[in-house]
């Protein structure tokens, strides 16, 4: 069926969906790391609203918790905890540029063709339109990976790591309209407790190779010395 | 019953109990207490199931049968060998001045509570809580990687956090897609991620959704397994971290997310009804177990060698869990038993071993059977059984395997046989160096507690020479359930 | 009741290893006996005498071996009993799988090997006590050394007696990995250290080649045990699968070519009554483990399979005969004969197999009575060699044989001893090597009955490639026997050393080397009870080989051939006997002493007589590819332009082709995939994470 | 009756093997025109050794003095089974053919011992040369004896020799190229020309000399006693396997006489063609021997090669 038959709360998590895609390709793109995490803050607001969205078409009433708990987590806490790294650690000057951003993107693109085409025996399965959404997610999900195979910040890296988080979650919502609240609550605190853990490991990290280069952490290899 | 809760509440309280105890040796001892008490609780859980058949709690959250009961038992077991090793290796370490009070009581702490996370991931019937778990347990073991802020251990530690991370993650997403299959079927909504109920309705599941479900679980927990390419972190954590958690870690953290793929496998087998999970299972496998047999050869740090040691069993294992004929998985789940109990021993030695050289490199070891004969024997001994030779428990599994490769998949025969005799040569090239030969100057022996070494030993030998009945039914039961079959 | 022996056999072997931890036990043993004899206050003083620190040492040193003479007898009783009753018996023991327990069975096949042990071993503890004495101070603990020839013994006699794969496997196991530790026992040496983990990794890959050789049995049959093998059905392609992977396990054990090269390595560095065993015994057990496998559990047999079997069977006797000649090292030597001697068994081996495809079941069995034979006899005379050697280094603390000479004036008994094992392996009538390589002979000259012309051409050429490794045989042997015993002593340690003052370090050779004069002359009754192994494995016998009455041993027919070896023992000292009448007792001059021939230069000393090297030269120079020579001349010049030559140096280095041609290259292969795979593991977290990601997506589309 | 008769065929064997080497000296002497000494020189020579004071040197052991008396009893031990003028004597079951080959073997055992008994360069040197040459020679025999062993299936001599004789006369290529390589073989092993000189005594040369060069008296009139038989030992085998004809089947006085006879015949015509070959060719050096010998081995091959595949009906 077409977009235009859909009603509108379908239609707003398509619309959702598509911000949220293009949230990943900006962070994909993004230069600066105060930018990046801005970002991510959006796509953690994002996020938020259509858990909130959902929960209120649904009238699931857990999905408020879930979508209340994305909106402090993600959106708030851990872009003002990293926020704040970045300043005390006087990263928000250097700027690391991709080598050629355009290949990345186009690399991203693909990502999301095949995640579309992986999906379309789950998309077949029924009429729900929203199911595409999976395949969006799932671009998400590799989109953030591809931020940690580019970006050579550990910083990035983080950002990189929650958004793949965002993605997953995001296909929990759409496709599953939230998972039961024990699983969802407990992903929270790992995540949030993950949060603390790399704030603690930026630390270690600057006090061993005073950066936060992760390509300078490469002691440990097998590779012919 | 009561034991399932008993078995997790008590390292909660353990947790909470350490993390307020400030004199690190009396910490230590309370420690093994924990641990004990939670040895009791998981025997009697045992004899529960033995008694009674698979436990369901009311809630159906928590689910015991005779798959992960010795599991549970296993765990308890080396959970409590390894503490009793820990408190005096910890206190040499604290000696030695590379660690201080607080991270000491921040290592008890976080002991607990990775004891907590495995219990949490045996016992769930919840596949989200049992990804919650695994998650936990990397968190409570990633600091511990970093205990002695090294800038190596540090590197291990971030590298563990986040490719463990990334897994975990795709797990998750894996979860998901289990989750939303379930959700197609109709009358399960609320209690869809229940494995026992996903079991139930395994053939109605999704096959499409299922498969690709599958793929994101393999690599997610194989991550965590250890399965090539996605191994990377393993060495490093296992080399940089205390030597107690690298037994631990390779004891029960490999086996446990082995455990979450199996019981996936078993869910994916009932939807798709074909051998797909399987040829993936065998495939990872078999990559993994070859290449850490080469990988074997180039080490200098020994506790790199052994970790990479791991990383071929539990290769093994999943080739053989992906095999599925009942002899077969007769074979991985003893080996589990046997390659937990013998490399938490090895790891154990080891330990001692690199004290007693003051290194952990390789070429920098020698002679131990002159400086410390236990110690020279432990080790020997150990290599031997983990090199799979009767009459020690790890034999026998190996030789189950290549038997039921021999029969399904005759053409895989040579890799396995090549890949046996390569490890075998990386493994003793190093270790017997390393045993025999003259002491370098300045290795003087050292106060070495072998106890725990020569129960695991024992044991292993023992169950290399007979597997006492109840042992043997229990076995058979997993197999059966996994399989679907008994062996002979 | 041969069983009750077998398994009293085992016991004792197992307790002698455990009494051995209990080296520096004695106060509390004193203490325990002392408890336990409260009653006979007489007793207990005597205990106290025996547990005292003076005499413990001793009594405990000598406990070890009187147990593994026990467990030596009554593996001889078991195994008479096995070989002379006939009976077939069978038992479970309550250990191993849940499923699987460990199977027992005993029949002649395995009486006959059990015989064999325990003749050796019989030998050894009476060779033992004197010869450890030297390991008790020193580095090397009494303990390690008796614990483990206990488990070595205890596996072999296990293996013999196993009748299901599992059980198999384990025993065969304890038996390597216990030898290892003995190869490994006088670690201090790299080179030993070296020979040991080369040893240990073969033993690996040949336990897994065999397992798999069991798999595919198990895979047909559905069942581990040997009874399930031997009723299954196999299609010829799988047979020949499972027949090539037993003759590569087994063939490793063994020490065939090309994958001899570690025995000689690891062989001769053990202590040498280890030796002893390892080389006179544990060779034979791997042959065991081939002709229960092939004669017993497999359902057919292919001509193919003999004709690889004859093929590698003529090229171990040959080259091993060959390399054996270039070694000085006198453990060495003995070792690469024995590679040579398995040769001989593994042809016959083949011979039988021939014969069996082509359906001639009678020459079969006469071929396989020709191996047995002559595992038993190799057994015999390899093991007192062995001794003979153990004692040389013992009283010379010399190896290398350039460095002895003369020994027969210093140590008179033993040079007769070692004679008559040095006759014995020449395969000289009328001892026991002849009788068993005669047969060898026999059998291969009944090719006229084979079908096909090319294999009919082919056993008499391995034939006559025995008889080249007979005669290279007696080279080799007179080279040994004439530097170390005969000729002027080379060293001062070869001058004044002397007989060893232990008695049983005599009688133990003394022991085999009447066997062998026995088996050699009267060997029709031993045939005769091999008519059992053969009868119950193939289901024929041989009727006529005592056509003539016992004296005469005619395997085929008396017509064909007939051998009577007691009568030539006869004939020769009747004739010498009145030689020695006519010529020298009928006023005969007595023989006058005199300096030996020396040109008229005057002066012979040590340095001009024939070395060892020099006597082989001829044969190193015929047989020139089959060796890696690096021959190097040095020459010392000084002087007014260096014309005069003030010193010169000969180096020379013989080594085995197994090396640079097999095992290096393997080596440098294996190295060479390792580096390479190890570039995967960068240490960059980039490419760690690219790994998943790329894994994720291959996966991904590999399903969709 | 039987047995006694064998005893006496030894007898003779032995007893007439001086006059064997006489008879090829006597040939030799005339083709190289020279004057020879009487048929009965050897006989001479034997007994003056035998009388002579023997000379054992310091450092020689009992195996120096035990070796001739071995060597002896075997080389006439190997005598008494082969037959001579008669066939179906009872010795002839004592040992086959192979065993034949194993008496000589165990006599060139102790004499190379006795050769390293001394200490001297000298002996090690000839011990080393006779073992090797023997060592390449069995093979050739062997395959030899093999080729006449698979036609008459049997390696029993008398029986084959019976075989022989009852197929009568067949013209079989594998007996041409067996008897070649045994004649060969029984140039090498009984120490003729080319391979060996027995009248040289040139350290680089000699083989055989060189082994017993510090023999004397009775034990050097032992060993030479032993070669002559060995020597003719060869002859009987090589006339009385390929051309039986003449030989008794039965022991009336006038088969015996005959076979005498006969055989006198066939090995007095052997010895001069022995003899020619002596005069013909020169001592070869010791490391073309195995050209040689890989000859005699490459003839016999031929010999088994043919009768399986010309002769064998397939």
């Amino acid at each position: 069926m077409a977009i235009t038959e859909l009603s509108h709360y379908q239609q707003a998590i398509l619309l959702l969906a598509s911000l949220i895609v293009l949230t990943s390709f900006l962070m994909l793109g993004q230069s600066r790391l105060l930018r990046l995490v801005f970002i991510f803050a959006v796509q953690g607001i994002l996020l938020a609203i259509t858990t909130a969205l959902a929960a209120d078409v649904l009238d699931s009433p857990h999905l408020y918790i879930s979508a209340l708990l994305t909106l402090t987590l993600k959106g708030i806490f851990i872009p003002i905890m990293l926020q704040r790294l970045v300043l005390n650690m006087g990263l928000h000057r250097d700027m690391e540029t991709l080598p050629n951003p355009a290949r990345v993107m186009m690399g991203g693109t693909g990502l999301v063709v095949f995640s579309y085409y992986v999906c379309l025996p789950i998309v077949k399965l029924s009429p729900l339109i929203t199911l595409n959404t999976i395949a969006i997610s799932m671009a998400v999900v590799l989109l953030g990976m591809l931020l940690m195979i580019t970006r050579r910040q550990a910083v990035a890296h983080v950002v990189g790591f929650m958004s793949i988080e965002n993605g997953l979650f995001f296909a929990a919502v759409v496709s599953t309209y939230g998972m039961p609240m024990v699983v969802e609550l407990g992903i929270a605190f790992d995540v949030l407790v993950a949060a603390v853990l790399f704030g603690v490991f930026f630390f270690h990290i600057r006090s061993s190779i005073d950066s936060l280069d992760v390509d300078q952490l490469n002691r440990l290899n097998e590779v012919e010395k | 019953m009561i034991a399932v809760y008993l078995l997790l509440l008590i390292p909660l309280a353990g947790m909470l109990f350490l993390s307020r105890v400030r004199d690190s040796h009396q910490a230590g001892r309370i420690n093994i207490r924990f641990n004990s008490l939670s040895l009791v609780a998981s025997l009697w859980l045992a004899v529960d199931v033995l008694l009674e058949g698979p436990i369901l709690s009311h809630s159906q959250m928590l689910y015991i049968d005779s798959f992960n009961v010795y599991l549970i038992a296993l765990t308890a077991f080396v959970g409590l060998t390894t503490s009793i090793f820990s408190g005096p290796y910890m206190a040499h370490e604290q000696e030695l001045g590379k660690v201080g009070k607080k991270r000491l009581r921040l290592y008890y702490t976080m002991y607990q509570g990775f004891m907590l996370a495995m219990y949490l991931v045996l016992t769930t019937n919840n596949m989200g809580v049992m990804w919650v778990a695994m998650e936990g347990a990397t968190l409570a073991t990633v600091l511990l990687v970093s205990l002695y802020r090294t800038p190596e251990s540090v590197e291990a530690a971030w590298k563990y956090f986040i490719l463990c991370g990334v897994g975990i993650a795709q797990a998750l997403f894996g979860t998901v897609l289990l989750y939303f299959a379930a959700e197609q079927v109709h009358g399960i909504q609320e209690t869809a991620l229940l494995w026992t109920v996903l079991h139930e309705h395994a053939s109605s599941l999704n096959p499409g959704v299922m498969s690709i479900a599958f793929v994101f679980l393999l690599v997610g927990y194989g991550t965590k397994i250890g399965l090539v390419p996605l191994h990377n972190w393993l060495p490093d954590a296992h080399s940089e971290g205390p030597t107690p958690m690298s037994a631990i870690l390779s004891g029960l953290l490999l086996n446990d997310a082995l455990y979450a793929v199996v019981r996936c496998k078993m869910l994916v087998d009932g939807s798709l009804g074909n051998h797909q999970a399987g040829n993936l299972m065998m495939g990872f496998g078999l990559l993994s177990f070859l290449v850490a047999a080469l990988f074997l050869h180039r080490q200098t740090d020994i506790k790199r060698l052994f970790s990479y040691s791991s990383i071929e069993h539990m290769g093994l294992m999943t080739f053989a869990f992906g095999i599925g004929s009942p002899w077969a998985t007769f074979a991985a789940l003893f080996h589990m038993t046997t390659h937990s109990l013998t490399k938490s021993a090895i790891f154990v030695t080891v330990g001692y071993a690199s004290q007693l050289a003051k290194t952990q490199r390789i070429e920098k070891i020698r002679g131990l059977i002159r400086t410390q004969p236990s110690i020279g024997w432990g080790l020997l001994i150990g290599t031997i059984a983990i090199a799979g030779f009767p009459p020690f428990g790890v034999f026998a599994s190996e030789f189950l395997v290549l038997v039921a490769t021999m029969n399904d998949y005759p053409w895989l025969t040579p890799l396995l046989l090549i890949g046996i005799g390569i490890a075998f040569a990386g493994l003793f090239r190093h270790i017997q160096p390393i045993v025999y030969g003259d002491v370098p100057e300045g290795q003087t022996a050292i106060r070495a507690n072998m106890l725990p070494v020569m129960i695991h030993l024992g044991i292993v030998l023992f169950l290399g020479l007979a597997i006492p009945a109840f042992l043997g039914n229990w076995f058979n039961q997993a197999t059966l359930l996994i399989s679907g079959k008994l062996p002979l | 009741m041969a069983l009750f022996f077998a398994y009293l056999s085992v016991v004792a072997a197992l307790a002698s290893g455990l009494a051995a931890l209990a080296v520096d036990k004695s106060p509390g043993l004193g203490r325990f006996a002392h408890w336990l004899l409260r009653r006979w206050p007489k007793l207990q003083v005597r205990a106290a005498g025996v547990f005292s620190e003076a005499h413990y040492a001793e009594f405990h040193r000598n406990s070890l071996f009187v147990l593994l003479g026990i467990s030596g007898v009554s593996a001889v009783l078991a195994g008479g009993g096995a070989l002379f009753g006939g009976a077939v018996t069978t038992d479970t023991l309550p250990l191993g799988l849940p499923w699987l327990n460990w199977h027992i069975r005993f029949d002649a096949l395995s009486g006959f090997f059990y015989l064999l042990i325990g003749l050796v071993l019989i030998a050894v503890s009476l060779y033992g006590p004197g010869y450890v004495r030297e390991f008790e101070h020193g580095r090397h603990p009494l303990s390690v050394l008796g614990l483990f020839t206990g488990l070595f013994v205890a596996g072999m006699e296990l293996v013999l007696l196993a009748d299901d794969t599992f059980f198999f496997v384990i025993a065969w196991e304890l038996m390597s990995v216990s030898s290892y530790f003995l190869v490994a026992f006088q670690h201090e040496h790299a080179s030993n250290r070296r020979a040991a983990f080369l040893y240990l990794l073969m033993a690996v890959i040949g336990a897994m080649a065999i397992i798999l050789a069991f798999g595919v049995l198990a895979g047909f049959s559905g069942g581990l045990t040997f009874d399930h093998f031997r009723t299954v059905k196999l299609t010829p392609v799988w047979a020949s699968v499972a027949f090539v992977l037993a003759l590569f396990g087994f063939g490793m054990k063994a020490g065939l070519v090309p994958l001899h090269a570690w025995l000689p390595e690891a062989h001769p560095v053990a202590p040498s009554h280890i030796s002893a065993l390892m080389s006179g015994v544990m060779l034979k057990v791997a042959v065991y483990g081939f002709i229960r496998f092939t004669f017993d559990l497999l359902d057919q047999v292919l001509w193919q399979w003999g004709g690889l079997v004859l093929v590698i069977g003529a090229a171990s006797t040959l080259l091993g005969v060959l390399y054996a000649m270039m070694q000085h090292d006198i453990k060495r030597l003995l070792a690469y004969h024995s590679v040579e001697n398995i040769g001989i068994i593994f042809i016959g081996l083949g011979l039988s197999l021939i014969y069996i495809s082509e359906g001639q079941q009678q020459l079969g069995a006469l071929a396989l009575v020709a191996a047995l034979l002559h595992s038993l006899n190799h057994a015999l005379f390899k093991s007192l060699l062995f001794l003979g050697a153990g004692t040389i280094i013992h009283q010379t603390h010399e190896q290398n044989i350039e460095h002895l000479g003369g020994l027969i004036h210093r140590m008179p008994k033993l040079a007769v001893v070692f004679l008559i094992g040095t006759l014995s392996i020449a395969a000289l009538p009328p001892f026991n090597g002849f009788v068993s390589e005669w047969l060898t002979f026999q059998a291969a000259l009944q090719a006229s009955g084979i079908g096909g012309g090319v294999l009919r051409s082919m056993v008499p050429t391995s034939a006559s490639v025995l008889a080249l490794a007979g005669a290279l045989t007696a080279t080799c042997f007179v080279k040994l026997y004439g530097v170390v015993f005969l000729g002027l002593p080379r060293t001062r340690r070869a001058a004044t050393c002397h007989e060893s003052v232990h008695r049983g370090m005599l009688a133990g050779p003394a022991w085999l080397a009447g066997l062998c004069v026995l088996l050699g002359v009267f060997p029709t009754p031993m045939i005769e009870s091999l008519n059992v192994v053969t009868g119950q494995l193939l289901g024929v016998t041989l009727p006529g080989a005592s056509a003539l009455g016992w004296l005469w041993l005619t395997p085929v027919a008396p017509e064909v051939a007939s051998y009577s070896a007691s009568l030539v023992l006869v004939g020769i000292l009747l004739t010498g006997w009145v030689c020695y009448q006519l010529l020298y007792r009928r006023g005969g001059l007595e023989a006058r002493r005199a300096d030996p021939w020396d040109c008229g230069f005057g002066g012979l000393n040590a340095r001009m007589q024939y070395t060892a090297t020099a006597f082989s030269m001829p044969i190193r120079r015929i047989f020139e590819p089959v060796f890696d020579v690096e021959e190097t001349i040095e020459e010392k010049k000084s002087g007014p332009g260096n014309f005069q030559n003030t010193g010169l140096h000969y180096q020379l280095r013989v080594s085995d082709l197994a090396w640079p041609y097999l095992y290096a290259p393997v080596a440098r292969v294996v190295t060479w995939l390792s580096r390479w795979v190890s570039r995967i593991q960068t240490g960059n977290i980039r490419t760690y994470i690219a790994y998943s990601f790329f894994t994720l997506l291959i996966l991904l589309w590999g399903i969709s | 009756m039987a047995w006694l008769l064998a005893l006496l065929q030894t007898l003779l064997f032995i007893a007439s093997a001086p006059l064997l080497a006489g008879w090829l000296k006597k040939v030799k002497c005339r083709l190289q025109n020279r004057r020879a000494p009487s048929l009965f020189q050897p006989y001479r020579d034997l007994r003056k050794l035998w009388r002579k004071e023997p000379i054992v040197a310091h450092p020689a052991s009992w195996i120096f003095k035990a070796a001739p008396y071995i060597v002896l009893s075997t080389t006439v031990l190997a005598a008494s089974i082969v037959p001579l003028i008669a066939v179906n004597l009872p010795t002839a079951k004592i040992a086959d053919v192979v065993v034949l080959i194993g008496f000589f073997a165990l006599g060139r055992f102790f004499l190379a011992l006795a050769g390293m008994d001394i200490g001297t360069a000298f002996g090690g040197m000839g011990s080393s040369r006779e073992m090797t040459v023997s060592a390449l020679a069995e093979p050739a025999m062997l395959m030899a004896v093999f080729t006449l062993a698979m036609s008459a299936s049997t390696t029993n001599l008398s029986v084959a020799m019976n075989y022989v004789l009852h197929t009568g006369l067949v013209l079989r290529p594998s007996f041409v190229f067996a008897m070649l390589g045994m004649m060969l073989v029984a140039v090498a092993e009984t120490g003729r020309i080319p391979v060996d000189n027995p009248t040289t005594h040139l350290e680089l040369t000699m083989i055989h000399e060189a082994m017993i060069l510090e023999y004397s008296g009775r034990y050097l009139g032992m060993i030479e006693w032993a070669s002559q038989i060995k020597l003719m030992l060869y002859g009987v085998l090589i006339v009385n396997i390929f051309f039986p004809w003449g030989i008794a089947q039965n022991f009336s006085p006038e088969a015996l006489g005959f076979g005498a006879l006969a055989l006198t015949l066939k090995l007095a015509a052997l010895t001069v063609v022995l003899g020619l070959s002596e005069v013909l060719f020169a001592k070869m050096r010791i490391f073309r021997v195995q050209e040689f010998l890989s000859f005699a081995y490459l003839l016999s091959l031929l010999g088994m090669l043919s009768h399986i595949i010309l002769e064998v009906r397939h």
